[in-house]
């Protein structure tokens, strides 16, 4: 087994795997950007090594300062993770080069799945249906109108070498094509280096769920399931479940044999996701794309299978057969992970920096946080928002969400806004509750939010966080008004709470 | 103390005093006797009779302002002081049709979507600014003329930065 | 169900519970002791009540007070948790005359159990094996000295009213026993209020396998397997799992159709334990005791079975039957559970009360952290020094090792000593790792430990960790040098992290 | 900065010199350039190199005296300053064959049991202290005459009290 291994990533993915390592006692080393100096993955580490300033260019998508640290450091291999360099097939190709492992799957499998158009042919070629789609980029707005035109409104722009919702773009009508194919041109240049865009065709009332994979480098292949990923906002995942509230088993076999049989038709070893789109009336599904590399999501699937994705990533990298066969695989209960990001939902889910000013985590039964952050913690400008990743387990759907619910409303985050609130109305809406998913979840979401009287408030409620807010202030008032005398200043300490009275007596 | 609060657009009439538990308090004729006790993180734990109230208090910039956290919820609450002058009370609020456009984060100006005299509708796009991967189109929060942009693409801007000004 | 449940308890059994009523969506309603007006628990109910001072016998044992704060507060059952009220069937009685449903079995079932001696009877008469041992309580030494002497040493000394290792102790030797006598009977004093003693033939080797037993009010009984807890110290449990690493499905059948038996024979319901001794050479099981409440170590088995038990206790308190029946009951890997407590290990364990300056709380794949404190918590000299139960899940016993000594590593609790640094040392010896476990685990593991050479200490580590210190002093030095600049006083909130950044600048 | 730190009877000679990203630090001859960050929480984040040390420094009561939390280990760390006089070099350490009990936490005395004058082996129980719902039973440390008791049963005790001495 490995003795070292590099992490080519930050923030709670990082941490995810470093864990792993810890688990399979192999030293983790951390690779980390400027204002990335002190944070929780590289506090977590035994080596940790600077790859450059903020831009993600200059850092964690640079190649040869990644492989650089790997070399420094003596790490035989290096997980990617997800995002940055996850999906790169030459990067995957440079580690091999310079006699490194990485844990993912082979160069040339990545190469084509990376490229919409050669995944689709993929697809077609190993008998999977795809959606009706342009088969090469298309480059101008003319061509694209002419082909939104050919499958009829509603089409779906998205980017070559996208991913995670980045430079894609819904259009409905032909009059929103040139603003949306501008900017999803833009964001997609901007996020990947490459503008080139595809067109699809956008399948009515379409539910998103995936199946993941797992490959050896022996020859096996097995699927571990399905993963429903419908409620997605600007084509972001927010919520995911596993299994899907519809639950079909038979559903379930016909789509785990097809993302099996699309795997071993590229080779394919290591863990991998094969999205589909559902028809919610037909049940018919649709090849979407192949994500080859660790899934945000992954939790869920291992909450419900048992399995330790990343432990099994590590394993298989090394060259084991994998742990399981497809006739141990069992399903038990049902998971449900919501995303949590540093974004304002009262103010249009806009970014909101800022340091973490208080943290409370939830705990007990079925519940499970992987984060990135810690209290004190930074959440960067620079990069994703998303600072952690709840996760609920129950015997059932209802026992799930009931946990979800309760760790929702223990979880607290302050000194900057986050999803959390969003989240705890989701868990209390009637058609989440009921299982009725499909990507047009959160627009329909919002309709009845906005349909729904404005909530009668508890009157006692609002004036105890009024009176809290006075004693607060009164606080204030008294503290500076007496200042600048040390005796109020430490007055002060104290009224910050208990926790520093042990650092004040030794100080004074 | 004498004091007002006020919450989504109501005003209360607060008055505290601070007793040997905790405090007594009047809002709006509703009386209140109230243990509190302080725990970390900016927590008071304040008890209404046998009712438990858990209220994460976090001060923001401006004086007076305060985000409450309470059963979930989230209450954005300013304190007036009436024996201040310097009251925040005058402080919100748009003149006479004019919108600004404010950008809620730091970020970087990507694109421009107007020129200085255009006419926009209710909910076009003006500027585009990218934070934290994703880039954000703001919108015209009413219609009108466009009378100022402030920013260049490129630009680097902070959180409350007035991008554009429509009227 | 239920609208309203009132929580006779404290610390992380309370915390435990009221997050079942979360799930469930009923109110928890809080009791505390004065030096308990600001524990968590308190915080996360909907209403507290206060019921008198430190010591237990004026709050959390005066069964009027608690009785009296569910009238006031309209709850419509109580929990009792464990440990204080749980199994005093007076209060189960009393409960159920004030016209309140008590969360627990029948009074009946609790006072057959409740006294050693009767509990033995009723075994017997099940035809559950027992230990040989004393059916009356012995009030003399002269007595005890005895009926030792006719069993042959070893011999134990139990508490008739005891549980949890107080007023139990092992006595080898003749000579030894009139101060264990004395001692015994003294703690179960100040422990029960009752100071009667029995006296039982110890078993070699014996490993302690306790079966969890769950019924309902429609006849249904049904166990859920078996939890080992032969890792003991003082004769209380600090480590338990589930499976036992011996992991015989047909022993686990045997003694879980004696507990069904048993829990029969006194028309049990709810959650109750059945501990029994089993003999590591022979297999042979004698029935000890049974717990008639949730037990400590719970969460083994819920992480193992997957059933919410206190869940399960709340839902068959209201008259549903079981939810799950024997055939549906299904084991799946391994958890491991260490009780975090307020102990120096270093020191002989010697309690080690305090305010807890630091906390950070391990997260990630496999772990539960069941907890009462967070920062800033007093640990109190009044009550049980138990703050945390921590767990880890794995797909094997191998992997629940492995995740449980990586949260182990990550768990720091600062400000007062704990028992992390002793388990830390449990998860890396050898005979724990193969599962070579019975009662004397904890003697043959320190012997172990005092053999082994000094540990050859990481020269680096040492300089760093005496250089951080020095960079502490020096900073405390430049402080308290400066002092009493009001520049200075804030600079030292400045050191004492970035957490508080927001609220400086709000007060200047 | 000249330094003695004391861990576990070893003492060891440091020089610590506070550079622009961290200090560099001489121990006994060896050198270190060290990268040093502040977190919450007494945490310093320390790098030599490419290595990571996460270390949770807590004060303790006295002067000069640390706990030093690093890789799951603890180090209790005693800083003696050269500079001044009132050194805790001396603090430690029994004279002459006298052995104290002391009591480790704030408890109360349930029973003693010798009588002052009694001779005693290593290891006879002493003192019964109890505390956190558990008796203790304080043992002797050495075979010896107890020459003083200073507590009655029923006492309330703090950490650190002299129980009991035998010589």
């Amino acid at each position: 087994m490995f003795k070292k291994i590099l992490i080519a990533n930050r923030g709670e993915i990082a941490v995810r795997i470093i864990r792993a390592c810890r688990d399979l006692q192999i030293s983790p080393v951390a690779v980390y950007s400027e204002p990335d100096a002190a944070s929780v993955h590289v506090a977590l580490s035994d080596e940790a090594v600077c790859i450059g300033p903020a831009p993600s260019v200059e850092s964690y998508l640079s190649i040869p300062k990644v492989i650089d640290a790997a070399r420094k450091t003596g790490a035989q291999a290096i997980h990617p993770g997800y995002g940055f360099l996850a999906e790169n097939a030459d990067f995957a190709a440079a580690v091999k080069e310079a006699g490194l492992v990485f844990i993912g799957p082979p160069a040339e499998a990545m190469r084509i799945m990376g490229s919409k158009t050669t995944a689709r042919r993929a697809a077609v070629e190993a008998g999977v249906p795809i959606v009706p789609g342009t088969v090469e980029p298309i480059s101008t707005i003319g061509e694209a109108e002419r082909v939104a035109e050919q499958f009829g409104y509603p089409v779906m722009l998205k980017a070559s070498a996208g991913g995670g919702g980045k430079g894609m773009r819904l259009v409905t009508t032909a009059k929103e094509l040139r603003s949306a194919f501008d900017n999803a041109k833009s964001e997609a240049a901007s996020a990947f280096g490459d503008d080139s865009l595809y067109l699809e065709k956008a399948i009515e009332r379409p539910r998103h769920i995936e199946i993941q994979v797992f490959a050896d480098t022996h020859g096996n292949v097995v699927h571990l399931g399905e993963r429903e990923c419908s409620i997605q906002r600007r084509h972001q995942k927010v919520v995911e479940e596993c299994p899907s509230p519809i639950n079909d088993s038979t559903l379930r076999e016909k789509m785990g044999a097809a993302a099996v049989q699309l795997a071993r038709a590229v080779n394919y070893s290591g863990a991998g996701t094969v999205e589909f789109l559902v028809a919610d009336a037909t049940r018919e599904f649709y090849f979407l794309e192949m994500n080859t590399r660790l899934q945000v999501e992954h939790p869920v699937t291992e909450l419900v299978t048992g399995y330790d994705l990343v432990r099994e990533q590590i394993s298989v990298a090394d060259g084991a057969p994998l742990s399981f066969t497809q006739e141990d695989v069992r399903w038990r209960g049902h998971a449900i992970e919501v995303r949590v990001y540093a974004e304002d939902p009262e103010n249009n889910f806009f970014p909101s920096p800022g340091t973490i000013s208080y943290l409370h985590v939830p705990f007990g039964p079925g519940v499970r946080d992987d984060s990135g952050v810690e209290m004190g913690s930074d959440v960067s400008i620079h990069y994703d928002p998303m600072i952690s990743k709840l996760a609920a387990w129950g015997n059932t759907r209802e026992e799930s969400i009931d946990r979800l619910r309760r760790a929702l409303d223990e979880y607290e985050i302050s000194g900057i806004k986050t999803t959390l609130p969003f989240f705890r109305e989701i868990v209390r809406d009637e058609e989440f509750i009921k299982g009725h998913l499909d990507t047009g979840f959160i627009s329909r979401f919002y309709a009845r939010r906005d349909e729904r009287a404005t909530e009668v408030d508890n009157a006692i409620d609002g004036d105890i966080a009024s009176i809290a807010a006075a004693i607060h202030y009164s606080r204030q008032q008294r503290a500076s008004a007496n200042r600048p005398s040390v005796k109020e200043a430490e007055s002060r300490w104290k009224m910050s709470g208990r926790v520093l009275g042990q650092q004040i007596r030794d100080r004074q | 103390m004498k004091l007002k609060a006020q919450i989504s657009d109501t005003t209360h009439e607060i008055s505290l005093t601070t007793v040997e538990h905790g405090v007594t308090a009047e809002i709006d004729g509703r009386n209140y006797d109230l243990e509190v006790r302080e725990s970390t993180g900016g927590v008071l734990l304040i008890k209404n009779g046998t009712s438990v109230y858990r209220c994460r208090v976090e001060s923001k910039r401006e004086t007076g302002k305060y985000e409450v956290g309470l059963r979930g919820r989230s209450y954005p609450i300013s304190i007036i002081d009436p024996k201040r002058l310097r009251s925040s009370e005058n402080a919100a609020g748009h003149g006479h049709g004019t919108a600004e456009i404010v950008s809620p984060m730091p970020g970087k100006v990507v694109r421009i979507l107007v020129e200085q005299g255009n006419t926009v509708e209710a909910g076009a796009g003006i500027i585009v600014v990218e934070a934290m991967k994703m880039q954000n189109e703001m919108k015209a929060p009413k219609a009108g003329v466009v009378v100022s942009i402030n920013v260049a693409a490129g630009a680097t801007v902070n959180a409350g930065d007035v991008l554009a000004v429509i009227e």
